[in-house]
């Protein structure tokens, strides 16, 4: 029959089409794992580098990553949950909410390099006497910018799912709207939103091309945010573009590919927690 | 930022930062109490934050432009090291035995010249691959080679002369140009006018490609700049730009 | 027999948007009794009962025109305030819907957020809630599991338990026994009948039997319109309009 | 009792300024793009500009076409590479994937997008340039095909997961109706379900779309940076994005390079925008038609 | 008036994960004649025809135990073609459920994939399924409109007429009415009267009126279980259970 050959032969494809998707996968993981194993250990990674980065570690880049993680959370986090909060708790859908939520989404849209420029132009040259410059401060809230409309939009999603019917009941034994936010929608929320800021921090993690022009290779460890210093990506970027050390380049990038696997498995974890609490609801 | 007396940012072009960051992690360790930063962002980007004063110190592979020299009319210009631009291809590539004349690798570069076998090589099609446009390497590399003849516009740009060098290392066909302190064993330099590129021919004249990379400062150099500049210029400072493959300033 | 007007409705109108959902309605309700609210689907009772304690108030485009006193002030009043009314006016959801936390922390939910923090008297809310909700005895041993993991009608009685803790004055049960096996239904109806001495019910329901079995009085909605009001045995024995007979009856709807 | 209202119109007032914030920054992002490139026009003409293609900063030469071209040349390729395997994937976990392969592929591929694109182009650098090179014996790997191929990599999980979403919003009933009239999976698949699922399969494409004319680091490294007009996949060329990279360190500030890296930065930003804008209406009016 | 038993279900069980929805049947269905499955709500009337033309291996967890033989062949053996098996016994669902295509390619979707690709040919089984369904006179001038544009009324002709064109032997009727108004459901039900001539009907229908009107056999369910089968008059006349009678007069359900 041909209509039973055709269906085995698509089913084939379909196989073989997620058997690709894998193998992709894991050449990516292989290549990265392989060319940087050999280069991690524990003082590479808590060692200054030495020598131009071609001896010691790479403490640096790593503080210089959870700087610029932190100032991107420390902004983005309580104004994108804010956000999500204002327009599913304090406001009904009207002209404002398809506004916030329009620019929201068109700030997804803006390209990684554009968020770049504009972020020297701001926080370097306009504003570089209150930021320190090119300092992990400009860098930190240039990622902030890029990652708020995620945040927006996961949160967002989070507190919808928390049933309207609870919010009801609770606003019907008399709990005010703060009440209610605080004791039924945010508890009901916080595995959403923890996934969606798990997922902002892998993207602050990996972005390079927004911080590429004040973030460079820099052996120092900042005194404070206005300092100057080095992250994972941009560390990776220059030490393959200048050809200074593969080996440590290698290194730097198994480092990141750890960080996100470890990200990665945390949302798992937090997922399953929210998929048990939608299926008792 | 640079306004803290024991802290110092360097900004600027990435081909002076190997010097910049080896004499910084020295001099670190020889005053503990001292913290100097050293960011890219190139040449252009270096010398607007010196200007506007969002860092001390910026580093150049080129001259100012008269924009920047109206735009910023005290910066002081300081040259710290001598950087040498070799022709390189791959070692497999048997042109490396030979020597090219200036017109020649003017003609490879514009595109006149395409294939190997024009040379006397192999059939084979040259990859030709440069620097960005507005990199202080390549406009060096104009100035001396191109003699106000375009670069081919079929050429590779590589953000970094890591990744000239690297390009060429990978491909038979390709020819490219970088500083000296790239030179290793995975690419050849080829001899110009039949000299090879090194401190001596340099320092002799007779190697006709180099160029000053400069540390540029607001008015006169003071302060930790000041102190770091004038260690650079040091025996020790020089020693250092040696050892990362530049050439010492006499 | 007769006591004091614990609720009193007066000309009560209400459009959602455009469409008119409830048409000039006039009753009292009566402090201590029950008040059983029937009609046919989609007639209004769960908007005139969701006016009383104002959850209205939180559906876009409401607009709503009369008044309702509630121990003679008018609960729609610029000065009122909606939390403080709600407080004194419980209600009882259709469907239950327990929050997603233990049955402890449910019942508390209430007391918690009328500032009552100490532990012991939390406690003995609790306890009482549940006896009076006919539900200690079947949970007093896992108050610490959570709520989802009971069965319909004991979340439906959860849920009763929850609007007792917050000690209200009027209680209001929007089809209460809807999804509720026969057995739980009645321990609902017993229940009821207990509530009736110390606070104020106000049930809807379609089931007729039911409304008679519970209520003091009783009134037929019909197109948002309250059609007849009056003692329950009054409108079951002797109903003066021939549409309230057809509905009773089973003739309609 | 009272106070309890005054702190939720304070809390209400802080949130709103809160979500204003996302317009803000929007807004501030097109005042600096728009002022760092438009003083170009004052040398340089729009259609100079757009439909030219010679690029000769130092000359004043600012065409830009060429970088437009190889840009959708790279997108289109990454397109037609990703979407015949992101759909079938997406296929074969709604319908066809038992539970132990939905296990492993579903997370497979929520980490192939976790990848930062700078790992994406160092891989590609060494290992799908020699690839292209050996493959299709070119002069040099690093070519619009390699760039390609590698976004295609990075956008196939925008793909998939859209595309599963809306297959498996179809209705139950759709798909029952099939198999009831005798049909076979592949039958109902082809037939009724993807279809059906169309529009939202479509929103998915542009999203994704949008993510690779943005997407920067993982091209610079890998599509050559020629400044030519490419004759096709197997050139090497340059994308807006990448020349963005590429020169704006080195450019003088407030040049008119400067001001012409900024007009490059403008078109994907326009061009990104309007496919997003795009996306979500398909995606809206999709779920109205289910509703 | 005896003829052919067309389908023989033997002993069949069913359960849905743990729960168990069919319990032990065994009934005769048949040929050319209609078998009405009466029951309450969830006793398992739906579930059970979707055994026969194997719709239950599309849900995870279900498992079945026993026979089911159409023309004397189990149809859960081994090597039995679902696909074919599904083409020969044709099922009309509850909620009417076309494709969104237009109303030609709804009916020409069964042919097509059964590999009909002619277009005179597919015209003519369009033609014959929608005047077999009765729908032919209001859709023949629009039949490339979307067919969700169509009434529910339409809608569910409309499935009907899709089962039709794939020439099946038996069709499955889920309570093809309940979504129905009278004039629509007098429609199917002259429908069925005609289809009868030609096919083995099977029909699961809450309304009783319907079941005594339309089928020749009558099954009532109760319980996952079949607790009487037989000729319909008798069924309805002369019920030999308690519960059937309970049920068929309404006291029960
Ligand atoms: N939020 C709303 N927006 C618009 N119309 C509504 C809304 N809620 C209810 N209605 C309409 O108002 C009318 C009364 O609805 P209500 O829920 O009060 O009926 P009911 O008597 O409780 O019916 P039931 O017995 O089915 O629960 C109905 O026609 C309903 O469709
Ligand atoms: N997919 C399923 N998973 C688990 N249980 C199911 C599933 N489908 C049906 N059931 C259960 O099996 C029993 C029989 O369901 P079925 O749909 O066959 O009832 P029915 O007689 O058709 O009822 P109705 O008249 O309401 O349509 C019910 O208790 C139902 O809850
Ligand atoms: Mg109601
Ligand atoms: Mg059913």
């Amino acid at each position: 029959m041909l209509s039973k050959n055709a269906d085995r032969l698509a089913k084939i494809w379909l196989w073989l089409s997620a058997l690709v998707i894998i193998l992709v996968l894991l050449s990516v993981l292989g290549y990265v794992f392989i060319n940087g194993i050999g280069a991690i250990s524990v003082s590479f990674l808590l060692d200054m580098p030495q020598n131009n980065w071609r001896e010691g570690g790479i403490y640096p880049a790593i503080v210089g990553s959870l700087i610029v993680v932190f100032v991107a959370l420390a902004f983005a986090a309580p104004v994108g949950v804010g956000t999500a909060m204002y327009l599913t708790e304090f406001r009904t859908e009207g002209l404002v909410t398809r506004i916030i939520r329009t620019s929201s989404d068109a700030l997804n849209a803006v390209p990684s390099i554009v968020f770049g420029l504009f972020g020297l132009s701001l926080f370097v040259f306009y504003l570089g006497d209150y930021t320190g410059g090119p300092s992990l401060l400009s860098a930190g809230l240039t990622l902030g910018f890029m990652i708020l409309p995620t945040i927006i939009r996961t949160s967002e999603v989070a507190m919808r799912n928390v049933p309207y019917a609870e919010r009801m009941e609770s606003f019907g034994m008399g709990a005010s709207k703060l009440q209610t936010i605080r004791n039924i929608v945010l508890p009901g929320a916080v595995p959403g939103i923890a996934t969606g800021l798990i997922l902002s921090i892998g993207r602050a993690v990996g972005e390079t091309a927004p911080i590429i022009f004040m973030v460079a290779l820099n052996p120092t460890i900042p005194k404070s945010l206005f300092g100057s210093g080095n992250t994972l990506t941009t560390q990776l970027y220059y030490l393959s573009m200048e050809g200074i050390s593969m080996k440590v380049a290698f290194g730097t990038a198994l480092t990141l590919m750890l960080v996100i696997l470890t990200l990665n498995a945390i949302t798992r974890v937090f997922k399953k927690r929210l998929s048990r609490n939608l299926r008792r609801c | 930022a640079g306004k803290d007396s024991a802290d110092l940012v360097i900004a600027g072009s990435t081909t002076v930062q190997p010097i910049v960051t080896r004499a910084a992690e020295v001099y670190s360790k020889e005053h503990p109490d001292t913290s100097i930063g050293v960011e890219g962002g190139g040449s252009g980007t270096g010398i607007r934050m010196v200007g506007e004063g969002s860092v001390a110190v910026g580093a150049s592979s080129r001259e100012l432009s008269s924009e920047e020299k109206r735009a910023h009319p005290d910066l002081t210009v300081n040259t710290i090291a001598i950087d040498c631009i070799a022709i390189v291809v791959n070692p497999s590539n048997n042109l490396s035995n030979s020597s090219l004349s200036l017109a020649e690798v003017r003609d490879i570069f514009s595109g006149k010249i395409t294939n190997y076998k024009e040379l006397g090589g192999p059939d084979r099609r040259i990859v030709l691959v440069e620097r960005e446009d507005g990199s202080g390497t390549r406009s060096m590399f104009e100035s001396m080679v191109m003699n106000n003849t375009d670069v081919s516009d079929a050429a590779l740009q590589k953000p970094a002369s890591g990744a000239i060098r690297f390009t060429v290392s990978g491909n038979e066909n390709a020819i490219g140009y970088l500083g000296i302190g790239y030179l290793d064993g995975s690419i050849k330099p080829i001899a110009v006018n039949g000299v090879l590129p090194s401190e001596e021919s340099v320092r002799a004249k007779s190697y006709p490609l180099s160029r000053d990379l400069y540390l540029i400062t607001k008015g006169k150099p003071s302060g930790l700049a000041g102190e770091f500049i004038d260690y650079l210029l040091s025996d020790a400072g020089q020693d250092i730009v040696k050892e990362e493959g530049f050439i010492r300033l006499e | 027999m007769d006591s004091k007007n614990k609720i009193e409705v007066k000309d009560l109108n209400l459009w959602y948007a455009d469409k008119q959902a409830l048409k000039d309605n006039n009753l009292h309700i009566k402090e201590r009794k029950v008040t059983a609210l029937i009609g046919p689907s989609g007639c209004g009772k769960s908007t005139f009962v969701r006016c009383i304690n104002r959850m209205n108030d939180l559906i876009d485009g409401v607009r709503i025109t009369g008044s309702i006193l509630l121990d003679n002030k008018n609960i729609y009043d610029k000065d009122v305030d909606v939390v403080a009314l709600r407080k004194r006016v419980g209600m009882v959801f259709q469907r239950p819907n327990p929050f997603p936390m233990s049955i402890f922390d449910n019942i508390a939910y209430g007391p918690r957020i009328h500032g009552i923090k100490d532990k012991d008297s939390l406690r003995k809310i609790v306890e009482e809630s549940l006896v009076g909700a006919a539900l200690w005895d079947e949970v007093s041993d896992r108050l610490g599991t959570n709520a989802l993991d009971l069965s319909g009608g004991q979340q439906q009685r959860l849920c009763i338990a929850r609007s007792l803790a917050v000690k209200p004055e009027v209680i209001l049960f929007d089809e209460p026994c809807s999804a509720l096996d026969p057995i739980a239904t009645g321990k609902i109806e017993d229940l009821i009948h207990e509530l009736r001495k110390k606070y104020t019910i106000v049930i809807v329901t379609h089931n007729m039997q039911q409304a008679a079995r519970v209520s003091d009085f009783t009134g037929f909605f019909l197109l948002g319109k309250l059609l007849e009001f009056g003692k329950t045995r009054d409108i079951f024995e002797n109903p003066k309009k021939k549409e309230t007979e057809d509905y009773i009856t089973g003739r309609f709807g | 009792m009272k106070k309890l209202f005054d702190q939720e119109r304070v809390v209400g007032a802080a949130l709103m300024v809160f979500s204003i914030t996302a317009l803000v920054i929007l807004l501030l992002i097109m005042l600096f793009i728009l002022d760092g490139g438009l003083p170009l026009f004052n040398k340089v003409s729009v259609s100079d500009f757009l439909l030219g293609d010679k690029w000769v900063p130092a000359k004043g030469l600012f065409g830009a076409s060429q970088f437009i071209v190889a840009a959708l040349l790279v997108t289109f390729g990454a397109i037609l590479l990703s979407v015949p395997l992101g759909i079938s994937c997406a296929v074969f976990l709604a319908e066809i994937a038992p539970g132990w392969a939905k296990r492993i592929v579903r997370p497979a591929i929520e980490l192939l997008a976790g990848i930062p694109s700078i790992i994406y182009g160092v891989f590609a650098l060494i290992i799908i340039v020699s690839l292209v090179r050996v493959t299709f014996n070119v002069a040099t790997g690093e070519t619009i095909l390699a760039a390609s191929i590698v976004l295609a990599i990075m956008i196939l999980p925008i793909i998939i997961s859209i595309s599963q979403d809306s297959i498996e919003s179809v209705p139950r009933l759709y798909k029952e109706g099939s198999y009831a009239l005798g049909a076979t999976d592949w039958q109902t698949i082809h037939r009724v379900l993807v279809p059906a699922a169309g529009p939202g399969i479509v929103a998915g494409i542009i999203l994704a779309m949008g993510r690779a004319i943005g997407e920067t680091m993982a091209v610079v490294l890998v599509i050559g940076n020629v400044e030519k007009m490419p004759a096709g996949l197997l050139d090497p060329g340059e994308t807006l994005t990448s020349a963005i990279l590429l020169e704006m360190g080195e450019a003088v500030v407030k040049s008119t390079h400067y001001n012409a890296l900024f007009c490059l930065g403008l078109v994907p930003f326009i061009l990104v925008l309007f496919m997003s804008v795009l996306s979500s209406r398909l995606t809206t009016k999709n779920k109205a038609r289910f509703a």
